[in-house]
């Protein structure tokens, strides 16, 4: 990495841009994060249902397939095959009773160990594989798993804690309040290539400053305004994090005079598309972000997995998994599936949040010598904070990112 | 044309010559960017969705656009030109191999094939989004219109964002 | 339409109508992987072809798809459907520009131009391949048939492979 | 068909039939690189401009390609023939959604949407340009012709050279 | 850099082909050419007539603003947020009473100063900026702004010298010939992304002795070749330079023999479009190169500045701003307009230089081990020359490159 | 190059993936292996019958020009003019009495000699070029040629010994087996980009293993399998080779147990397509690979050279020229073109091939750290081997690469 690279003087106030776009620091990210000691969100165990579901996905630039096994436990592995590295995975959801790479069909069981190479012992006594070719050796690279009420993480590293202790009992409780133990019920994926560094993702979510003021729809709406109570909870490293809010009315208030996105009279022509209904504790609106790839929405009754792929330095792709209960009655789903237009590619509100990291990514590409300013409520960051004026969940984050990544 | 019967009574080539009128004024509407005309091509109530081909054939109900009525594609556009926010965009709507799959009720139902091709600031023009517009059209105050329209992608991946009507 | 008569009698406007129907029947059946009609299009010996314009316009007869019969066709489709190994992929069909050039006997020279886009898991679609069908057209069984199909694409350079009939 | 009065006096749906040849055999011709049979497809004098949708919108009048009579036509056949240095090409041209606009005295105001592609040797064919044909159609001779055809395109940039007429 | 990198032994009368391929010295032209102390071209004044007007482009790699502002200065700041580096300006030209970013909206005066942070306080005596931060300290990066007739350049370094003296009095008479204090008229844009280095460019300005071959088109016409008058000049620097010649007539002679593309006969059946009228004095083409990124362009009634932008090594845009005068009649006009068939992506003489200069990329893109060979004329350059058939201003604009670049 | 990179101890049965990916690998094999002193197919004379007939094409990144000379001679050159670099030929296939390039028309004879250099003495007595440029000293970059029996191979070196020597007597057989001395027709051509590294295409083809397992067609018609009569032949450093096999019946037996993919039932509609003569001795499928960018095809009775043209580290183009003899009679031509119903983009047996290449790539590109095991017949390979149940050709490849690469 260039000798050049050295964090400014003012620490997580300031974040250097060639964080963003210097192809090493990407290099090292995939080594130092994502396949270091982090738990990575990969499936929902309701994708793969039965024994020989499986589903492809990434682990940062990895593809990596989630399996479910004979024995109903998950398996993961890395969508290489042992021989001579096909990624034999092709599909993003299908079944299979074992695993057969397609040049040379060498033949893997559920849990990834190899069980069969044609020709092994030769043809008319001639070739083959050599006698000391041990099956054994060969299977393909298996991660570790960790599953908690449906959701399934995988680790390349097996020095990773629990996922219980990884993720820390401020944000398991919230992890919690989701995904409760009652089953699953996938209702559709939905993905977006952006044209930004990962990193600008996190930073989006861990930002409830800007909902207040980028998000017209939010803010007119009163679905998120800083004016309304806020909760802000960040693990001790400071690398998870969860952002509450409650639905506040459509009004100027002093409190949000700064607020020029504010339209008072807007109204919306098909209301059926926003009708939610009270479903969590307190909160109307939990975004909580689990270090390294990691999104869990719920938004008045539209829930989703966000899962972040890294596309090299300069993009990512937000993988969405939209869900609900398998207790929903036919109301509830419709509803989910409603507010749905809030979210993805065309959401109402996300459209401002892909449009701006993009926008962010175009002004900091060329702009190595510079850096962001990310001073709200600063310079520090606390565990646990009452309102949503604040950077301190971005700061949290690069302090964890800088000890992770050495800078 | 006139209403519904003769519509209905329609032989098939003049059905066709309708729907090519229909769907070339439809992408030019959308081409020339005039949404506040748009939400005219459909009934009250309708139906258009735009659907990752992924969840369309895997019987997923998730849309990446859902409208089911007027109100619902009023708000898109004054989504498009009030509350959104987002970087200027051009898109390009090609359509062809418009066709006839038959009769469901008083609804003609019809398939066509597309692709949309994006042009962002200081960028080329780049191929968008490709599929097929699966639609069901009905005479009504004597124009057609679609009475449900579902616009089914093939790349489960949007380049960033989809924000104006295919 | 009936027979050969009928077909040799329509007036040059009810033609095109009957093309731009076939044409987009054909796509249509294409686009929805329904390689299983996809022979029906085709007389019973028929020529379908496909060439790289850089051996069309030299006259080197090399084809990169060659079919000389129906059982040409279908052999394609077992390797869709059964022996071919590759990736999964879709394949979009636009087709414009359909020009009548003349009758030859009793088959109807037509021309077209096609842009093909293809997409691929986890990719966005891209440009695959453009060109021309080269037709000749004739009735048969009351319906229009191919019984020579050859597409012309401009790019000798292929974007690996060509597993889908265009 | 015949002359001014016949054409005037065409049903809608003839109508479209015949500016879906029309559009047809001009992006054929092209496609085909028959370009000295090209300026036939105009009237004399005439307007053919090629112009990015900035300087449209904003009403600044400079095109990126004007010519305004059959003699700027034949002088761009001759660059391309004679006098211009430049690499080999293959521009493909689809064009979509023809819709008329209506009657401006004798002429018929027309617009159809493009994608153009471009090949070039050993590479892949791209996204060359969309946009818009805006054209003004008369009849003469007993043929269509365009009085006026303005191709407004989405992207300002070019990529690199614009050669062939659209 | 590849310590390989070593100018061959005969100094500018070879170019090594890797200037154009290495991304190492791209880098290091951005930041010592185009954030350097140099005069970029960035706008005409009539683009932004009022106060508010602005126009949206690029210095090298970095994307810039061009403002009106209220004084009826301008001003021009980096395209990027002090707060976390958004690239807020998306439009070519555009108005605004200030400029807001669209993320947070920290909003910014026509000057480029910061003056509003929406929550700067917070909410509820919650949250909010530090006490000590002042806006003062977070306004867009300005940059050092000149005008001469109508013209705006703009330059990252305030070490810079004076326009006028960055110019030199010779260039500077050539630059005022064209733009001579009349108010200017746009007539409209036009824009190429060619496949070749930027520098590809400059050579071929800077290089009479193509003009008079590769342009059938203009040597046929005698629009432009060397058997006619010629007149070069160069700065004492050696990086800006003016080529005049004037219009002979399409006659072979002993003198053009070697031009083989001279067609005699070759006519114009439509002859409106190529109908000159006498503007300027003596000298009916004169197109002038400026350091670092502009080509001026007189040829016959055609004007238009040519703005090079860098994208990466292998390819640079040309952006063209075609113009007349505010006291030119509508026949001027028009014969400005129709002579523009000359120039652009599809200009009668421009196709062929965006073509060959793309066959120079790909010849040069491979060929690191190899040099462009500059004898022409060679092996010096002189500031002032009478003829045509010389390669020194590219040598002059490569001794100075050299001393820039410290290669 | 990183430090990082070293191979696996277990040598040429292990294959680290970077070498697949990483850009100073790539970088390296250019200069060490298609500039260094190996024989590189460049075109059949059949395609350049007369004086002043040329072909395009590449070794390597570089593009050449094969120029039918006036005595009947073969010139290769560099695609590069001497002046500034120029790409002077964007024909595949043309015709020209001498080589003018546009930009200056410098003029070069049929063998690359600079013949004319416009204004060469200047205009009136002014300009031209310097008195000691010697036209001799400003050729274009000539190669090496080679031919044998009617194939065309030029090399960058001077070095390389002669090509019979070059190619070793047991592969110089198979050479000829198919390169006769009859006059070569050819029949057409084929390209394709695949998204790998070039290396996988050799990898593949050297892999007569594969064949009997991944082609369900092959294996299914018994056109290609291990249970049949197989033999291979390896030069005695190991960089060339030949699979030989003959055909056997469509059945199931003890021996092809392992290979699923055999259908005992599959059959073909138009069984025309696939009706091969007997037409060379002994094998009725024969593959040549030559290095570093050759593949001969002898599959029953379609015939062609493929050859190799890399394009960076993650991708390869595939050139197809398909031929028969002069003395071919309508039959087998017509043979020879419905049989390439197997080869090609479309191949039935070739799509197998690209598609496998394009999964390798995929799950390579991310995993530097890991390596692909060849073990199969191995650790050792052997010159002259009587089945094909083995991958010792990739191993031997691996062992003359590691010497040139110097890994
Ligand atoms: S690469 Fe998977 S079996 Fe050989
Ligand atoms: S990035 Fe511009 S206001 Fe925050
Ligand atoms: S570059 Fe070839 S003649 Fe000048
Ligand atoms: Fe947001
Ligand atoms: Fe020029
Ligand atoms: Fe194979």
């Amino acid at each position: 990495m260039r000798n050049s690279r050295q964090w400014p003087e003012r620490g997580v106030s300031r974040i250097p841009f060639w964080v963003y776009s210097d192809p090493e620091i990407y290099a090292r990210e995939q080594e130092r994060i994502f396949q270091g000691a982090s738990w990575n969100y990969v499936a929902l165990e309701a994708e793969i249902p039965h024994p020989g579901d499986y589903k492809r996905t990434y682990i940062g630039d990895k593809s990596v397939v989630v399996i479910r096994a004979g024995d109903g436990g998950v398996t993961v592995v890395e969508n290489r095959c042992a021989h001579r590295g096909l990624q034999f995975c092709q599909l993003h959801l299908g079944h299979a009773d074992e695993i057969m790479c397609p040049y040379h069909q060498w033949t893997y069981d559920l849990t990834g160990a190899l069980i069969g190479v044609p020709f092994r012992r030769g043809v008319k006594q001639q070739g083959g594989m050599p006698a000391d070719f041990s099956l054994a050796e060969h299977g393909l690279r298996r991660l570790k798993v960790a599953r908690r009420n449906g959701v399934v993480f995988a680790s390349f590293s097996d020095a990773v804690e629990s996922f219980e202790e990884y993720l820390t009992p401020p944000i398991l409780e919230l992890f919690d309040r989701v995904f409760d133990g009652r089953g699953l019920k996938v209702l559709g994926y939905s993905r977006q290539l952006t044209p930004g560094n990962w990193k600008l993702m996190f930073e989006n979510i861990k930002d409830p400053y800007h909902a207040s003021i980028l998000h017209v729809f939010l803010v007119s709406f009163g679905l998120n305004r800083v004016d309304q109570p806020n909760r802000v909870v960040i693990d001790r490293l400071g690398r998870h994090a969860s952002t509450m809010t409650s639905r506040g009315e459509q009004k100027r208030t002093e409190d949000n005079a700064d607020i020029r996105s504010l339209i008072e009279d807007l109204t919306l022509a098909g209301p059926a598309m926003l009708d939610p209904v009270r479903e969590f504790p307190q909160y109307t609106v939990c975004m909580t972000t689990v270090w390294p790839n990691l999104i869990i929405q719920q938004q008045s009754n539209t829930l989703a997995t966000r899962q972040i792929i890294t596309k090299g330095p300069g993009s990512f792709e937000l993988a969405w998994t939209f869900f609900g209960y398998d207790d929903d009655d036919e109301a509830m789903t419709q509803r989910r599936l409603r507010q749905a237009n809030l979210m993805g590619p065309s959401g109402y509100v996300s459209i401002d949040d892909s449009e701006v990291m993009a926008l962010a990514q175009q002004g900091i590409a060329h702009a190595s010598e510079a850096s962001a300013v990310v001073e709200l409520d600063g310079p520090g960051w606390r565990e646990e904070q009452a309102h949503g004026v604040t950077e301190s969940e971005i700061r949290a984050f690069y302090d964890y990112y800088r000890t992770v990544m050495d800078l | 044309m006139r209403g519904a019967e003769t519509f209905r009574a329609l032989p098939p080539r003049e059905l066709r010559l309708e729907l090519e009128a229909l769907y070339a004024d439809y992408t030019g509407c959308l081409d020339e960017e005039r949404f506040e005309d748009w939400p005219a091509f459909f009934t009250e109530p309708c139906l258009y969705k735009i659907v990752p081909r992924d969840n369309f054939e895997r019987g997923l109900p998730l849309a990446t656009w859902l409208c089911e009525s007027q109100g619902y594609l009023l708000d898109r556009v004054t989504g498009i030109r009030k509350t959104s926010v987002y970087a200027p965009r051009r898109i390009r709507r090609i359509v062809s191999g418009i066709r006839i799959i038959g009769w469901n009720g008083d609804a003609l139902e019809t398939r066509a094939s597309f692709a949309a091709f994006e042009t962002l600031i200081d960028e080329l023009t780049r191929v968008f989004i490709v599929g097929e517009h699966r639609d069901r059209i009905v005479a009504a105050d004597g124009v057609l219109k679609f009475r449900e329209k579902v616009i089914v992608f093939d790349s489960l991946l949007v380049p960033n964002s989809l924000i104006y009507p295919l």
